[in-house]
């Protein structure tokens, strides 16, 4: 893990609410894992002490790319980040996703909002291409389908509106196929990033049909190198459960790991 | 001129520059080496370590306010012994100074916790904590009740020949008592401030953004308030105080030095910016070298107040 | 649904909308009145008065710091009578509800002027300011000691049938103890907070930033603080609390109520945007509306923690 | 005195260390006198609670001109404004100069650093013009010089370094000028704005020889408007001495009336 400054290479609307931001990062770039983040001090916001975690998008030698929304302050002060502008990273960071376990050939994305961007690298990686679900409330949330389609996989989408795949939850479109591939449950391996309902029904769904999954999770953070522990999630342990850093064990956690916390 | 001296001393604890981390910022070490080459440090401080292993608060622990953040974190530790296993190793890989942070709900504990580490020949001095905002039991209360203080810190006094490093309340309505009471038990240093009690509310939710409700406020925010703290205490006692609130640049550093601070720690910053604190080191040595200053001792508590 | 309720009762006191500017930081009223619409206001706050004129501090009185400003005026004014000659006649041509901070050297002092104040008419209510950090005398130290506290409280009570808000110091390990004392001596309601003792050094020539040496931290930076103090002190007594410290934004006023606040004031934020009290009160109004709040007692308090 | 949301129409170098920033500001261009300023919030400083006074250098219906330097975070900050951008400005804002006094035909102006600028309106506006003496460290420091001589304005410079004109203080040059110039001293009339060290010195020359002068004070501001009484400077009365507010009933005042303080 580095600290590095890097350079706005580009910064532009990706799709929907979503901003693409690249950056040169020779030092960081080359050693990103699928799954891993980068945490990012806003420029020009003196008055934010703390700064913001992002999924590495996709990632070179040269540098890498994050997809971000504004959803408050710091990402709304972002979007007038300009090219040439220097921005400070530690990255990269967090455990990232595995690779296929033994014995997996049939491997399963799922995917909403940033989540989308966080398997991206995964997707790559992975030796076989399997299918991926991907949720969101209207069309414009479902980012990558192509770059994912390129990549050789099946893509799945569900819309809460309809307006793009089967209409409702991401678990619309994952559940009737799993029932339809119970014969291949042995092979199937799932790993996804999106909202913290998506990830608990991924997760349900895993532990009640015995299906290995990796989901990867959204703390808020501060360090974001497992210092502060702010970022602390339930994992199961022996005799109860012990606070297991997002940040630095996570973010991304096997779904039979996790205590779910009410609310 | 000559390379100026930045040495520090608390009591036989020899820092070779004034600049420490503010405990609970920089974990228990490790975290941060990656960035941060430990032996620049004049010591490292650690987190909080209480007798027996702790879980401390729910989440959401921090909250982010205007140039400082809430912290509830809630003292979660593997106590005593489980630092020792997990922890000691590590340093004995690093020659910085070693503080350990430390904490107790009873005065009892304070005592145990004291003589466990105090035994520990890589530790170089314990920071007394009698002012934890974020714990039930004990914590705040030993650091605003005069009398409990003093017995904390006697307690402490008696179970290690260690330098122990007493850490302020800062929500007090006259902190020079507070530092003579500690100089009068024995301490051998304090360190000036905490984080300040706060709280931040979600107005949607009409929750606390804390779990533990309330949290300690830290930052660039409370500097001017640190400030303050440090320069009274420094009047009151004669035991070197280890400054800390809201530094960020070799400039603040110098600011709490000349203010009465002896030695300074980076908290919050180490968040923002890893690099700080080495940045800090080589900023106030050059400060000092542009300005003809031979030590710390000779800038320190030289403000014209 | 209708539109919200707006109003807000300190004793005898009537607000229109429950929100008033911060002492100190909106001069005597005209000085604001080409950028505001004082009659938008709930009421109008002026600078503390004490019974003979006073000079106050020499210069730098301010200095900026992150996110907030230190203050040391020394609380400067006409006296009593200087003030009902010179001010008064201006608000007969307003219908804001007029609210008057003062403070005294003595106890005495304390008396006389809130009798002088007391029998203006025109003047709704008397903020007692038992915490200025910046002046030697009294000052803050009324504001500390729970002794010294009830004795000015006391006097005030008994020189005048006007509404009295006390004003207190945030520097203490409890503001629960004089919120009840306050209570209990027959205030009728609370104004939390002050600004901060705080302090800024300038390291090159080594003297403090502010001729008085220390001054109080104010605005945005210390908000977390101030919300923490009203929190608290709600919870200890029923006498309705001005929250301020930091109000920048409605979302700020409407946290200070859910904690516990009946009214809220803006200080250092008018001299960001003169324009932020009508701002608040719009937004205020806005905001409970959506929320389908009826008054401002529906929503005082209201934090689920 | 009136609260605008103002837009930067032009931002550029100036002279020097000196950049000039013209805005859009329809409301406040028009009511302005000669030596008065403006209150501005520096956009994306959020750590920032004050405003930032600045003289105004021109004005007319559209809007105002000021000239700045950098020498401290907020005006670093300026720097970075965009042609578009929104800045919040109150003023006009102080008293400003006063009318050329009855009798006097003769103005005399003494300025350094930002005080050229201030000066500029008066200059303009005063029926007759006169001597106008500009000091600084060097040439680079001097502003302004062309527009006070299209103006009709005899410009006599002293810089530290001699790069330009006299070399030594402004009084370097205004000295000698003066001494050959007695027998006008009634018709005479000074007007200052710069450093505090040269207002003094000003100061001093007119009270020594009984000549009428009117300094433009620089003290730090809060508010701006009189209300935090920040900014006061020791004014004399019959009985001794009484606070007034630079922001408010200055920054001009009349030499005698001031207090000088030590340091
Ligand atoms: C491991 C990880 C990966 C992420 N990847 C992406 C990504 O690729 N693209 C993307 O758009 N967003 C991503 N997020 C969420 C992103 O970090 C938040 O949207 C961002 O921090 C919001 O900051 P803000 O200042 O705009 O919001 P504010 O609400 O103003 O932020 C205030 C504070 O809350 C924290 N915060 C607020 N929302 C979140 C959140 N959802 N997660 C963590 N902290 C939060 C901020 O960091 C800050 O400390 C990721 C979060 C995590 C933990
Ligand atoms: C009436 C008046 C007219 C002015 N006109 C001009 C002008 O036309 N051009 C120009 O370049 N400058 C002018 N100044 C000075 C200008 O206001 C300061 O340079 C500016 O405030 C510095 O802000 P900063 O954040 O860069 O400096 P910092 O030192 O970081 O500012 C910190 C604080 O100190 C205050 N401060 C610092 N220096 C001064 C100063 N010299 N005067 C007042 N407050 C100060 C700031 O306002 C701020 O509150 C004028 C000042 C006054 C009082
Ligand atoms: C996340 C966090 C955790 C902290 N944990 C501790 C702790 O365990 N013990 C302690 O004495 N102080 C703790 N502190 C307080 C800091 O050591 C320091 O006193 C305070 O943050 C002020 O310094 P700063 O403004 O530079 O952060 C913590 C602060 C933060 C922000
Ligand atoms: C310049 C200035 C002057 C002040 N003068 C007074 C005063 O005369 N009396 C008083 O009770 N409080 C005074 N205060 C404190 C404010 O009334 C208020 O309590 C404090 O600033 C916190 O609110 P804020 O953060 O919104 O400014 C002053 C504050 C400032 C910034
Ligand atoms: S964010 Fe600090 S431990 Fe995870
Ligand atoms: S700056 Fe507030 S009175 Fe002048």
């Amino acid at each position: 893990m580095k600290q590095e400054k890097t350079t706005v290479v580009e910064h532009r609307l990706f799709h929907g609410d979503y901003r693409q931001l690249t950056l040169a990062a020779p030092a960081i770039g080359p050693l990103v894992k699928p799954g891993q983040f980068v945490h990012l001090k806003i420029p020009r916001l003196g008055e934010a002490v703390l700064r913001r975690p992002f999924s590495i998008f996709k990632a070179d030698e040269q540098g890498l790319a994050i997809l971000y929304k504004s959803v408050g302050k710091g990402t709304d002060s972002m979007r007038s980040l300009q090219p040439g502008e220097p921005v400070s990273l530690l990255g990269p960071l967090g455990n990232g996703f595995p690779a296929l376990g033994g014995g997996k050939t049939l491997p399963v994305l799922v995917a909403g909002g940033y989540g989308n961007a966080a398997l991206y690298l995964q997707a790559k990686t992975l030796p076989v291409k399997g299918v991926a679900f991907f949720g969101g409330r209207t069309a414009a949330d479902i980012l990558c389908i192509d770059e994912f389609e390129a990549l050789g996989w099946d893509v799945r989408v569900a819309t809460d509106d309809g307006s793009l795949g089967t209409r409702g939850l991401v678990t619309a479109a994952l559940n009737p196929w799993l029932a339809q591939h119970k014969e291949q449950f042995q092979a199937l391996e799932l790993f996804a990033c999106g909202p913290n309902a998506m990830l608990k029904a991924v997760g349900d769904i895993a532990l009640a049909n015995r299906l290995t999954a990796w989901l990867s999770m959204d703390r808020n953070m501060a360090c974001g190198v497992g210092a502060c522990l702010t970022c602390v999630i339930k994992r199961k342990t022996e005799t109860g459960w012990e606070w297991a850093r997002c940040c630095k064990d996570g973010p991304v956690f096997n779904a039979k790991e996790i205590v779910w916390e009410e609310d | 001129m000559n390379k100026p001296d930045l040495k520090v001393e608390i009591g036989s604890l020899v820092m070779k520059n004034p600049v420490t981390v503010a405990s609970g910022t920089f974990g228990y070490g490790p975290e941060y080496a990656d960035y941060v080459d430990l032996d620049r440090l004049g010591a490292v401080t650690v987190k909080g370590i209480c007798v027996e292993p702790h879980v401390g608060n729910s989440t959401p622990r921090t909250f982010e306010t205007a140039s400082g953040m809430l912290n509830a974190i809630g003292l979660p530790g593997p106590g005593a012994q489980g630092f020792i296993d997990k922890t000691i190793p590590f340093f004995e890989n690093y020659e910085v100074p070693l503080i350990v942070n430390i904490w107790g709900r009873t005065v009892e504990d304070y005592g145990r916790v004291a003589e466990i580490l105090g035994a520990q020949a890589r530790i170089g001095a314990l920071e007394v904590n009698v002012s934890c905002p974020n714990v039930k039991e004990g914590g705040a209360l030993y650091g605003t009740n005069v009398d409990l203080f003093r017995t904390v810190v006697d307690e402490v006094r008696s179970k290690t020949a260690k330098p122990i490093i007493i850490k302020l309340a800062p929500n007090v309505a006259d902190i020079k008592t507070f530092a003579r009471a500690a100089e009068q038990c024995g301490a051998d240093g304090l360190a000036v401030m905490n984080s300040y009690p706060a709280m931040a509310i979600d107005i949607e939710t009409r929750r606390p953004q804390l779990a533990n409700r309330t949290g300690g406020l830290s930052g660039p925010a409370i500097k001017p308030i640190a400030v303050k703290l440090v320069w009274e205490a420094a009047q009151a006692v004669s035991i070197p105080i280890i400054g800390m609130g809201g530094i960020y640049e070799p400039e603040d550093a110098v600011e709490f030095i000349i203010a009465g601070a002896a030695a300074v720690a980076v908290g919050t910053a180490n968040f923002t910016d890893p690099s700080t604190a080495v940045r800090v080191i080589d900023g106030i040595e050059r400060w000092m070298a542009d300005h003809d200053v031979a030590s710390i001792d000779e800038l320190r508590g030289t403000v014209r107040a």
